[in-house]
C-alpha cells in the first residue's frame, strides 16, 4: 500500500511485536487531515461505509484518486457506526440474492484486502418462523437462495435448540417456534473497523477525507453538477458528486431537485452488559420484531424494526426497549437478569420496495447510492465496487441494473419486504 | 324445523373458575365478591352503539357528548346509562332483557331528529366489567397509561384508550363515593382483559364476583 | 414515549396512534399519467423540519386527523398553521 | 466448607450515621467461603469489613482490582450472585445465604492464569486486534474463539428462573431524580406548592452525600427527611433509579426492593423533571491508579461513616478540596495514619506501587511514602446524563473543571438543582433547590391546566443562578499515565496512541479504545478521556467535547423492561368446546383456532360425503348502514355493487392504490340501507380502518356508518351435501333451493336463537351455509348442531381441512397465493375487475397492468407424478435454471387422490397444458402441468348450487 510514494506501515502480528518492543516507531496516522483542494474529480458526500468504499474502489479498481469524501461529523457517525453489523445474503428476489452474495464474498476477504482486521465472524444467521405463513416465506427464500448457490435451508425446532441451547422451543409459548431459515455464511462484523479500514486504504491512495465538513449546497449549471458548497463557506468544484448520505439523502438530492421515494425513519438498537459467550449464532424473529447477536466482547446487541413514524430523531424510545426485552425473554427466558447498558438510534432511508436506489439521476454528474434502509451495511463492499464502476464508465453495471431510480415511475419494484423488513 | 327442547343459553365473554348461575337465560359466575377490590362481569347488559352528528338533535336527545355520561331519569332511555364514547358516538347500557325497548327508544330519537344516525345492538359483541374499590386507580395504573386523577377523569367521565393493549371504553362511575369504573371492549378479547385485570389486582386483593341483588343493572347500588 | 395531541381526545401516548404519512391529495384516476400516479404512490416529502401529516387514533376516538410535526424534535402544532 | 473469621477484622465501633443493624448477623458465601454481615451491609462493605481487598480481575490484563468508588458505579466490585451476573456489589445489600463469586477469574481470584496477559500487555495496546490475525484468513475463526474466552463478565445459565416483574404508569406533576439535600428540598417545596411529587433515589436511603458527612450534615439530613415524610403528596422511591428521560418527560424509573415482585418499571409522565443527581467524584489518572487500595475520598467516607469499615491502616490522602480534607479527618478519627498531599500547594501523586495492592506512593517531588491506602480527592464530574437526554447540552467550564448546564438552554420541563447545577454552601444549595422546586410545581401545574383546557394564572418563581467555585483541572499525571477506564482496561497511553493514529476526536477515540463504553458509561471516565484527547490534539476540553450520553443512567434488567406481558389473545365463544374436544390449537395472529381435531383428511372426506361444521368466528364482519353504502363498496372493491339486490351476497376483491390485492370476502345486502361485509380473518382490522380512511378523509359527505361486529357474531360454516337437511331441523328459514339459492342471505332463528344471519356461500365447494349467530349463543348453537346432526354423520373440521377443501375448489388465499406485489390480474381475478367503473381504489394500476399484459399469473397446477406433492414455496424454473414461478399452495387431495397445486408463473407460461419444471426441496425436479381452471374438483360448481 503506498501513500504518495511512501509506504504505509503494514499491520501484522509481527509489526505489533516490534511496536510492543518499542522498535517500530510510531504507527502513523490511519487517516490524515488535508486542506481541501479547490477542485476534485469526484466529490463523495457521506463518510459512511458506502462513501468510503466507493472512494476505495474508485482508486483501487479504476485509478481515480483525486477524490474528496465530505463528512459532516466523524467518519462512521451515520448508520455505519450505529448498525447491528449483521451480514447475510439470504434475500428473496434473484436480483437481491445475487447482489448481497457478492458483498458477503467481498467481506470474506476484506481484512486481507484492506490489511485491517474487520473481524468478520461467520457464525451463522437464523430467522425464526412463528407461524406457517412466515415458515412458507422461509422456504421460499431457501429455495431461491439455493438456486443462486447461497447456503440456506430451513431447520426444525430440534436443530434450532442444538444451535441455541438457551432458546425456548416448546410448543406452549405465545409465539411457538416452528422452524427457522438457517444461513451458515451469515454473521456479524466489527462495523467500525470496516469504516476505518476503507478510510485508511482510501487515504493511502491519496483520497482526501474531510471530517466535520457539511455540504449545504450543490451547484448545477444546465442540468450538470459543477460542485458543492460547505457549511464553512467553501466552494469545491467537481464534475461528479455522489450522494452516499443514507438517512439524510433526500436533503442532499433536494439540493439538485432530484426527487426520491425515500423516507427517513429512526431505527433503534441496544446493547446489554457483557456475559460469558453463550450465543453463537445471529437470531432474528420477524414476528417479534427482534434480533440478537452476541459480540466477541460478550454483549448482546439487539435491534428491531424501524420506529413507527418518520423522523430525524436519534433519541430512542422506552417503548422500543420494553418491546425488545419482552420479545427477547419470550425467546430466551433465562436472560431476565441481564442488564441493558445503552440504547441508541440511527436513521434509515426507507424505500417502498426495501431495495436500494443506485446509479445515475436526471441531473448529469449527480449519482446516488441510497435507500439502504435497515440493511445497507452488508452491502457496503458491493455497492462501493458497483458505484465505482458506474462512475468510471458512466453507466450502471449489470449487478445494480435493477436498482435504478426510474423503476418507481415505471412500476418495476424489486420486492424485498419479505426478506428485509426486520431481517437485517 | 323440528322442536328443539333445550332453551338457548347465553354466555358472556368471561368465565371464571367456580360455580355458575343462570339468570334471565344468561350463564354467569355465581360468586359474590365482598372484598375491597371487586371485578364483576356485566356481560348480560344490553349494549347499543349509536352514531350521529356530534352536535345535533340526536346528541341533544341523548343528553351527553364525548367524554361524559348521563343516566336519563325519564324519556325513552330512562334507567339506561348513556356514555359519550366517541365524537358523534354513544354507548347505551341497559338492564338485561331491555334491548327491545332501548332499541326502539333510540330509533325513535333518530327518527325524530331527521339526521343521518344509526344504532347497532352490540350486546353480544362486547365484554363489559365493573371494577370497584378504592385501589382501582392503582390497579388500572398498571394496565392503562391515562392519568386517572380527579382533575383528568372525574366521576361521570369516559374515555377510550388502550387497557392491557386492548382498546377499551373506560367509564368512571363511582359507587357511593367509592371509585368504580366500567370497562367495555370487543368481546373476543374480554377474557384476556379480565385476566389481565385480575393479575394486576392480586397485589390489592382483587375478587371476582357477580353484582348483587342490591345493585342495579349497571352494577350500581340502587 | 412522545405525546401526540388528538383534536378529540387530547394528548395521548403516541403508541395509541397509527402514523398514516404525509397528507397528500389523490390525483384524478381518470386523467393521471403513470408517472403522476406513481409519484402519489411512492414519493413523499422528507424534510428535516415541519411536515403536514395524517394520523389515526386507533386506540382512542378512531378518527383520522391532520397535524403538523417537526421531524427533528417532534414538536407539534395543529394542521394549518403556516411556518 | 471454609469459614472466614467472624466479626470482621476491619469493622469499627458504632458511627453516628451508620446504616447497619449490629443487632443481627447474617451469613453469605464469597468464593465458597462463609462470611458474615449485618443487615444494611452491601456485599462490598461486608467483605471490606472482613479485610477483603481484591474483588475482581481486570478485562484485558487480569490485574487485581478492588474498591474504587464503593457505590453502584464501582468498576472493581462487579460480581456474580447466584445465577445473576454483573451484580454491583458495592450497592447490593447482603441477604442471608447469598452465593457471591468473583467473575473472570480462573482458576481462582488469587492465582489467575490469564494474568500472563499483563506481561504481554505491551503488545496488546489499544486496537491491537485490528492489526493482527489478518492472515492467514482461515485461522481467524480460531483466533476468534480464543478472544471470546477472554470475555470479562458473569454468566447466565440456560435454566435460570424468570422472576415476576411488575410495571405501572405514574403521572407526577414533579419528578425529582436524586434524594440528596437538593432533591429533598426541591421535592418538599414542589409538594407545598400543590404539586404531586415523586422523589427517586438510587441509594438505599435519602440524604445523598449528607449521609456520610459531619454532625451538621446529619442534622440537616434528618430535618430534610422529616420534611419529606411530612408531605403526603410526595411518593418516595429508594433503591430506585431514574434510568432515562425520553420525549415529553417520559421517564423510566426502576423500583427495587419491593416485597412481591423482583423489580417494577414505573413509567412516569412528569410535568417537570427536577434533576438533582449531585456530583460524582472523579478518579485521578496516574501509574498504579487501579491497584487495590486506591480509593476516592467519597468511597472512604462511605466505608467509614455508613458501614463502619476501616479501609486501610496507613493512608496517603491526595486532596484538592474540602471533601478530601474531610476524608483525611475521618480516617484519622478512625485511627488510621494519614499523610496528606495537598494539590492546592502544588504537590501531586505520580505513582502507586505494590503487588496485589498499594504498598507505596510516589510524589511529584520524588518522595515515596509507604501506605496501604491512597485516597484521591481531585474533583467532580457532573452526571448530566438525564439533562443531555432532555436536549440540554451542558458546556465545559474550565474554572469549575466540569460540565455545567445552562438553565436558559435547558427545556422548560427540566430543571437542574444541587451540585449538578453549581456550587454553594449547603444552605445556598438548599435555598436554590427550594425556589427551583416551587418553580417546577408552577410549570407542571400550568401544563396540567393547559392540557385540561384552562388557563393558568400562576406567577413564575425567580430561581437564582448558582455560582461556581474554583476547582482545579486535575485529571492525569503524565507521562506515567495509568488507567482511564478501569472496566475496559484503557490506559492514558492508549488514548494518546489512538489520537496519534488518526482517531483524533472524542467519538473516534471512544470507539477505537472502548473507553467509556463499560458499565459506568463514562460517569467515571468521560472527563479524563476528553482531557487526554484535548491534551493530545492541542485543543481545549470545551472544543473537544464529550461523547453522547444515552440511556440507561445505570443499567437495568431485561426483566424489568419486559415486565408484565401484554400479548392479547382472542377466543371464539366455542373455544371451550374446541378445548374439550382436543382441537389442535393454531395461533393465527391474536386468534387461537382449531387447526384440526385429530385427522384433517377424515375431516375433508366427511365434508364431501356428509356434513361438517367449522368455527369461522374470526372472519371479519362490518355492519354497514346508510344510503351511500353502495358507493363505498364500489370504491373499495374492484367489482360492481350498484345492482346487488336485497337478500343477495357477492364475492368481492379489494386492492390497494398500487393494484396489489389487499383483501377479499363476501358482502350481503340485508335491507335497503343495511349491509354486512365480511373480510379475511387477518384483514378484519385493516379493512375497517381502510374503509374509515376513505370515508373520513376522501368522502366525508357520504352517509355511511361502519361498525365492526366481528365478534358480535359467532360464525359457523355448515358444509356438505347433508347441510341443508341438518339445518332444516333447526331453523325457520325456508331453505329450499328455489327460495334460498346460492349467493343469497337470509335472517332468521336457528336453534331457538333469533336474529341470526345465514349466508349461502362456501369456501369448500360444497352445499354450505355460513351462520352468524349472536355471539353469546354461539356455543349453544354449535352444541345443538352437533347433537342434531349426529345421525347425519356430522363432524367438526378445522382450518387445515378447510385449506385442503378450498384448494380442491381452487379458491385463492390472499397473502398465500398472492404476495406484496401481486396485482389483481396476477391473482387471476380478471373476471372480477371492472375497469368500466368510473373509479375504484387501485384502478389506474390495474388498467395499466391489463394493457401491458406481461404480469405473472396464478394458475392451477397438476403434478404429473401423482406420488410427488411439491412443497409450498418450491420454485418453478426454466431450462436455464432461471426462476419463472413458484408453487403457492399444494396438498395431496383426499378427494382426488392426487396432488393439487396453485402457483404463480410468468405470463408466457400460463397457458393451460404448459408443462413446467418444479425444483423440489431435496434438489430433484418434477413436472407439473398448467390446468384450465384454478379448481381441481367440481370446476363447474355444481355441488354448491344444489
Ligand atoms: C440501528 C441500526 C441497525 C442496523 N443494522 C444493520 C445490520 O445489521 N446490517 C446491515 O446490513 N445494515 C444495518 N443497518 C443499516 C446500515 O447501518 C446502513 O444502511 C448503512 O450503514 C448505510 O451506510 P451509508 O454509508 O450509506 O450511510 P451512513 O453510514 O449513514 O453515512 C452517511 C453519512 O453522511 C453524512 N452526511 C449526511 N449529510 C451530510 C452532509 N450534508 N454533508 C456531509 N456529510 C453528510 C452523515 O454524517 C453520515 O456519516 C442498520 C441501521 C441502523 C440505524
Ligand atoms: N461531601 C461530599 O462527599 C459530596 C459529594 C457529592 C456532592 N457534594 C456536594 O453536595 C452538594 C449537592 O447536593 P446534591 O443534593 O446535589 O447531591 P448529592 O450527591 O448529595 O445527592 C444526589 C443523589 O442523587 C442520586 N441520584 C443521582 N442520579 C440519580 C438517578 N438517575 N436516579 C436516582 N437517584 C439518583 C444519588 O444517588 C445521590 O444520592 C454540592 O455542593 C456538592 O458539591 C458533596
Ligand atoms: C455493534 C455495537 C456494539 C456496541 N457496544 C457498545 C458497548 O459495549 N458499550 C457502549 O457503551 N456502547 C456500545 N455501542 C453503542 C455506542 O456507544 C453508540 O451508542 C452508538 O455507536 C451510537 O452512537 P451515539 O450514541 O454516539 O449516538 C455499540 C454499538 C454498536 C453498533
Ligand atoms: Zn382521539
Amino acid at each position: 500500500m503506498s501513500r504518495n510514494g511512501q509506504r504505509t506501515p503494514r499491520y501484522s502480528a509481527w509489526s505489533l511485536v516490534r511496536h510492543g518492543l518499542g522498535a517500530g516507531g510510531e504507527w502513523g496516522r490511519a487517516f490524515r487531515h488535508h486542506t481541501p483542494r479547490q477542485a476534485y474529480d469526484v466529490v463523495i458526500i457521506g463518510g459512511g461505509v458506502h462513501g468510503l468504499a466507493t472512494a476505495h474502489y474508485l482508486a483501487e479498481n479504476h485509478g481515480i484518486t483525486n477524490i474528496a469524501v465530505l463528512e459532516k461529523s466523524y467518519i462512521g457517525s451515520g448508520g455505519s457506526g450505529r448498525n447491528t453489523a449483521i451480514l447475510r445474503s439470504n434475500y428473496l428476489t434473484p436480483e437481491g440474492v445475487r447482489f448481497y452474495d457478492r458483498s458477503v464474498k467481498l467481506y470474506e476477504h476484506l481484512a486481507a484486502d484492506l490489511n485491517f482486521n474487520v473481524m468478520f465472524s461467520q457464525r451463522g444467521h437464523m430467522t425464526l418462523a412463528h407461524n406457517d405463513s412466515s415458515l412458507r416465506t422461509m422456504h421460499w427464500r431457501a429455495e431461491v437462495n439455493k438456486l443462486q448457490g447461497v447456503d440456506s435451508s430451513v431447520i426444525d425446532p430440534g436443530e434450532i435448540k442444538k444451535l441455541v441451547p438457551y432458546m425456548d422451543v416448546s410448543a406452549s409459548t405465545r409465539y411457538p417456534i416452528l422452524g427457522a431459515l438457517y444461513h451458515p455464511p451469515g454473521g456479524i462484523i466489527r462495523h467500525d473497523a470496516v469504516v476505518w479500514g476503507y478510510a485508511r486504504s482510501a487515504d493511502a491512495h491519496g483520497v482526501h477525507i474531510h471530517q466535520k465538513t457539511e455540504v449545504v449546497g450543490i451547484d448545477v449549471t444546465s442540468n450538470r453538477v459543477t460542485g458543492v458548497r460547505t457549511a464553512d463557506g467553501r466552494r469545491i468544484s467537481a464534475p461528479v458528486v455522489v450522494n452516499c448520505t443514507a438517512g439524510w439523502s433526500t436533503l442532499i438530492s433536494d439540493m439538485v431537485g432530484v426527487d426520491m421515494p425515500v423516507q427517513t425513519f429512526p431505527l433503534q438498537a441496544a446493547v446489554t452488559e457483557p456475559v460469558k459467550p453463550f450465543l453463537d449464532t445471529v437470531v432474528v424473529s420477524g414476528t417479534l420484531h427482534t434480533y440478537v447477536s452476541q459480540t466477541d466482547r460478550g454483549e448482546l446487541v439487539f435491534g428491531a424494526s424501524v420506529d413507527p413514524f418518520a423522523s430525524y430523531s436519534t433519541r430512542g424510545s422506552l417503548d422500543f426497549v420494553e418491546g425488545l426485552a419482552g420479545h427477547v425473554l419470550e425467546l430466551m427466558p433465562a436472560l431476565s437478569k441481564m442488564r441493558l447498558l445503552r440504547q441508541w438510534a440511527g436513521l434509515c432511508d426507507m424505500t417502498p420496495d426495501y431495495s436500494p436506489i443506485m446509479g445515475l439521476t436526471p441531473v448529469e454528474g449527480f449519482f446516488v447510492d441510497v435507500g439502504w434502509g435497515t440493511y445497507g451495511f452488508k452491502a457496503g463492499p458491493v455497492s462501493g465496487e458497483a458505484m465505482a464502476a458506474c462512475i468510471a464508465h458512466g453507466k450502471p453495471p449489470e449487478i445494480i441494473a435493477a436498482f435504478g431510480l426510474d423503476r418507481f415511475e415505471e412500476g418495476r419494484l424489486v420486492g424485498e419486504k419479505g426478506a428485509a423488513a426486520v431481517g437485517h | 324445523m323440528s322442536d328443539i327442547a333445550a332453551a338457548p343459553i347465553a354466555r358472556t365473554a368471561l368465565s371464571f373458575p367456580g360455580p355458575v348461575r343462570t339468570t334471565d337465560g344468561w350463564e354467569t359466575t355465581a360468586r359474590h365478591a365482598a372484598g375491597g377490590l371487586r371485578l364483576a362481569d356485566l356481560g348480560p347488559l344490553v349494549k347499543l352503539t349509536v352514531r350521529g352528528p356530534a352536535d345535533g338533535s340526536v346528541r341533544a336527545a341523548l343528553g351527553t357528548s364525548f367524554g361524559h355520561t348521563v343516566r336519563p331519569r325519564g324519556g325513552p332511555l330512562a334507567g339506561a346509562l348513556v356514555v359519550g364514547s366517541g365524537p358523534g358516538e354513544w354507548l347505551v347500557l341497559g338492564a338485561p332483557g331491555t334491548g327491545g325497548e332501548l332499541l326502539a327508544g333510540v330509533r325513535s330519537i333518530i327518527a325524530d331528529s331527521g339526521e343521518f344516525a344509526s344504532v347497532v345492538d352490540v350486546t353480544h359483541g362486547r365484554a363489559l366489567v365493573r371494577l370497584t374499590g378504592a385501589d382501582t386507580p392503582l390497579l388500572l395504573s398498571k394496565v392503562c397509561a391515562v392519568d386517572l386523577a380527579d382533575r383528568v377523569v372525574p366521576d361521570g367521565a369516559a374515555f377510550r384508550s388502550s387497557v392491557a393493549r386492548v382498546v377499551t371504553d373506560v367509564v368512571r362511575d363511582d359507587v357511593d363515593g367509592t371509585r368504580s369504573y366500567l370497562l367495555h371492549c370487543e368481546r373476543s378479547s374480554g377474557q384476556y382483559l379480565a385476566d389481565s385485570l385480575v393479575d394486576a389486582g392480586i397485589e390489592y386483593g382483587i375478587e371476582v364476583g357477580a353484582p348483587t341483588e342490591h345493585d342495579d343493572a349497571t352494577g350500581h347500588p340502587r | 414515549m412522545m405525546l401526540l395531541t388528538c383534536p378529540n381526545c387530547g394528548a395521548r401516548n403516541v403508541s395509541e396512534f397509527r402514523y398514516v404519512g404525509e397528507a397528500k391529495s389523490r390525483p384524478d384516476p381518470e386523467t393521471a399519467t403513470p408517472e403522476q400516479w406513481r409519484r402519489y404512490l411512492y414519493f413523499h416529502r422528507n424534510p428535516a423540519g415541519w411536515i403536514k401529516e395524517t394520523w389515526y387514533h386507533g386506540s382512542g376516538c378512531r378518527r383520522y386527523f391532520g397535524i403538523e410535526r417537526n421531524t427533528v424534535d417532534n414538536a407539534q402544532r395543529p394542521a394549518g398553521v403556516t411556518s | 466448607m471454609s469459614r472466614a473469621r467472624p466479626g470482621g477484622s476491619h469493622r469499627l465501633g458504632a458511627r453516628p450515621g451508620e446504616v447497619i443493624d449490629r443487632s443481627r448477623t447474617i451469613e453469605f458465601r464469597w468464593n465458597g467461603v462463609t462470611h458474615t454481615a449485618h443487615p444494611g451491609d452491601t456485599i462490598a462493605s461486608a467483605l471490606a469489613a472482613a479485610g477483603v481487598r481484591v474483588f475482581a480481575r481486570s478485562y484485558k490484563y487480569h490485574r487485581p482490582r478492588g474498591l474504587l468508588t464503593a457505590d453502584i458505579f464501582d468498576p472493581g466490585a462487579i460480581l456474580q450472585v447466584g445465577d445473576e451476573p454483573n451484580v454491583r456489589a458495592a450497592h447490593r445489600l447482603v441477604e442471608a445465604g447469598m452465593d457471591v463469586r468473583s467473575q473472570n477469574t480462573w482458576p481462582s481470584l488469587r492465582y489467575d492464569v490469564k494474568a500472563v496477559n499483563q506481561l504481554a500487555g505491551r503488545f496488546l495496546a489499544t486496537g491491537f486486534y485490528y492489526k493482527t490475525f489478518i492472515k492467514p484468513e482461515r485461522l481467524w475463526p480460531t483466533y476468534e474463539k480464543v478472544l471470546r474466552r477472554f470475555v470479562h463478565a458473569g454468566e447466565v445459565s440456560p435454566d435460570s428462573e424468570q422472576p415476576y416483574f411488575d410495571k405501572r404508569y405514574a403521572h407526577p406533576d414533579v419528578l425529582v431524580a436524586g434524594g440528596g439535600p437538593a432533591g429533598m428540598a426541591a421535592a418538599v417545596a414542589a409538594a407545598r406548592a400543590g404539586a404531586s411529587v415523586m422523589l427517586v433515589e438510587q441509594e438505599h436511603q435519602l440524604g445523598g452525600h449528607l449521609r456520610w458527612g459531619d454532625a451538621e450534615d446529619l442534622r440537616c439530613r434528618d430535618e430534610l427527611v422529616a420534611a419529606v415524610e411530612a408531605e403526603s403528596n410526595i411518593e418516595v422511591l429508594t433503591d430506585s433509579v431514574v434510568a432515562a428521560r425520553y420525549d415529553d418527560n417520559w421517564l423510566a424509573v426502576v423500583q427495587r426492593g419491593l416485597p412481591h415482585v423482583a423489580e417494577r418499571l414505573v413509567k412516569a409522565r412528569a410535568g417537570t423533571l427536577v434533576v438533582a443527581a449531585g456530583l460524582i467524584e472523579r478518579p485521578y489518572v496516574f501509574a498504579g491508579n487501579d491497584l487495590p487500595g486506591v480509593m476516592l475520598s467519597t468511597a472512604v467516607r462511605r466505608l467509614l461513616n455508613l458501614y463502619a469499615v476501616r479501609p486501610g491502616s496507613r493512608a496517603v490522602v491526595f486532596t484538592a478540596n474540602p471533601e478530601g480534607d474531610a476524608a483525611a479527618a475521618d480516617l484519622r478519627a478512625a485511627g488510621v495514619d494519614v499523610v496528606e498531599v495537598d494539590a492546592r500547594h502544588g504537590r501531586t501523586v505520580v505513582r502507586a506501587t505494590g503487588r496485589g495492592g498499594v504498598e507505596a506512593v510516589e510524589l511529584s517531588d520524588g518522595s515515596r511514602i509507604e501506605a496501604d491506602l491512597l485516597v484521591t480527592a481531585v474533583g467532580w464530574t457532573a452526571p448530566t446524563s438525564l439533562l443531555n437526554m432532555s436536549g440540554a447540552n451542558p458546556g465545559y467550564r474550565p474554572d469549575a473543571a466540569r460540565f455545567v448546564p445552562d438553565p436558559a438552554a435547558t427545556p422548560a420541563a427540566v430543571i437542574a438543582v444541587g451540585g449538578i447545577a453549581g456550587d454553594g454552601t449547603r444552605d445556598e444549595l438548599v435555598a436554590h433547590a427550594d425556589a427551583a422546586g416551587r418553580e417546577a410545581a408552577a410549570r407542571a401545574l400550568a401544563l396540567a391546566a393547559s392540557r385540561a383546557g384552562s388557563a393558568d394564572t400562576r406567577d413564575p418563581v425567580a430561581v437564582p443562578q448558582l455560582g461556581l467555585h474554583h476547582h482545579p483541572e486535575l485529571f492525569f499525571a503524565l507521562p506515567t499515565g495509568g488507567f482511564v477506564d478501569m472496566s475496559e482496561d484503557v490506559s492514558a497511553k492508549d488514548i494518546l496512541t489512538a489520537v496519534k493514529e488518526g482517531y483524533d476526536s472524542s467519538e473516534l477515540v471512544k470507539r477505537y479504545t472502548t473507553a467509556t463504553m463499560g458499565p459506568a458509561q463514562g460517569k467515571l471516565e468521560t472527563v479524563n478521556t476528553v482531557a487526554l484527547v484535548a491534551h493530545a490534539t492541542g485543543k481545549t476540553i470545551a472544543e473537544t467535547g464529550a461523547t453522547t450520553w444515552r440511556p440507561m443512567y445505570t443499567p437495568i434488567t431485561l426483566g424489568a423492561l419486559a415486565g408484565r406481558k401484554f400479548e392479547p389473545v382472542r377466543h371464539s365463544p366455542m373455544q371451550p368446546w374446541h378445548t374439550s374436544h382436543k382441537a389442535a390449537p393454531l395461533i393465527a395472529g391474536q386468534w387461537i383456532r382449531p387447526e384440526h381435531y385429530g385427522d384433517p383428511v377424515a375431516e375433508v372426506r366427511n365434508v364431501r360425503q356428509n356434513v361438517g361444521i367449522i368455527d369461522v368466528t374470526p372472519i371479519g364482519k362490518l355492519d354497514l348502514q346508510g344510503p351511500d353504502v353502495a358507493k363505498l363498496l364500489n370504491l373499495l372493491y374492484v367489482n360492481k355493487w350498484s345492482q346487488l339486490g336485497i337478500g343477495r351476497v357477492r364475492y368481492g376483491v379489494m386492492c390497494a392504490e398500487d393494484g396489489v390485492v389487499l383483501d377479499d370476502g363476501v358482502t350481503g345486502r340485508l335491507a335497503e340501507n343495511h349491509y354486512l361485509m365480511s373480510t379475511t380473518s387477518s384483514g378484519a382490522g385493516t379493512v375497517w380502518e381502510w374503509a374509515e380512511n376513505w370515508l373520513q378523509t376522501e368522502h366525508p359527505e357520504w352517509q355511511v356508518h361502519v361498525t365492526p361486529v366481528t365478534t358480535a357474531y359467532a360464525s359457523i360454516n355448515v358444509a356438505g351435501p347433508k347441510s341443508r337437511e341438518l339445518l332444516a331441523r333447526l331453523t325457520d328459514v325456508d331453505l329450499d333451493n328455489a327460495a334460498f339459492g346460492y349467493m343469497n342471505v337470509r335472517t332468521g332463528t336457528i336453534a331457538g336463537v333469533a336474529d341470526c344471519v345465514l349466508w349461502r356461500i362456501g369456501f369448500t365447494g360444497e352445499l354450505s351455509y355460513e351462520l352468524h349467530v349472536p355471539a353469546s349463543y354461539g356455543l349453544h348453537v354449535w352444541e345443538t348442531l352437533m347433537a342434531t346432526g349426529a345421525d347425519l354423520g356430522i363432524a367438526p373440521f378445522g382450518v387445515e381441512a378447510q385449506r385442503i377443501l378450498r384448494l380442491e375448489k381452487g379458491h385463492l388465499i390472499v397473502g398465500q397465493d398472492t404476495d406484496g406485489l401481486t396485482k389483481a390480474y396476477s391473482a387471476g381475478l380478471d373476471w372480477a375487475v371492472k375497469l368500466d367503473k368510473p373509479d375504484f381504489v387501485g384502478k389506474p394500476e390495474l388498467a395499466w397492468q391489463a394493457a401491458r399484459g406481461e404480469h405473472p399469473k396464478l394458475v392451477g397446477l397438476r403434478p404429473l407424478d401423482t406420488s410427488v406433492v411439491p412443497e409450498e414455496a418450491a420454485q418453478i424454473i426454466s431450462d436455464g435454471g432461471y426462476i419463472v414461478g413458484r408453487i403457492t399452495s399444494s396438498r395431496l387431495s383426499p378427494t382426488l387422490g392426487r396432488p393439487i397445486c396453485l402457483g404463480q408463473v410468468d405470463a408466457h407460461l400460463a397457458d393451460p397444458g404448459t408443462r413446467l419444471t418444479v425444483r423440489l426441496r431435496n434438489g430433484s425436479d418434477t413436472t407439473v402441468e398448467v390446468t384450465a381452471e384454478h379448481a381441481h374438483f367440481d370446476p363447474e360448481g355444481e355441488r354448491q348450487r344444489v
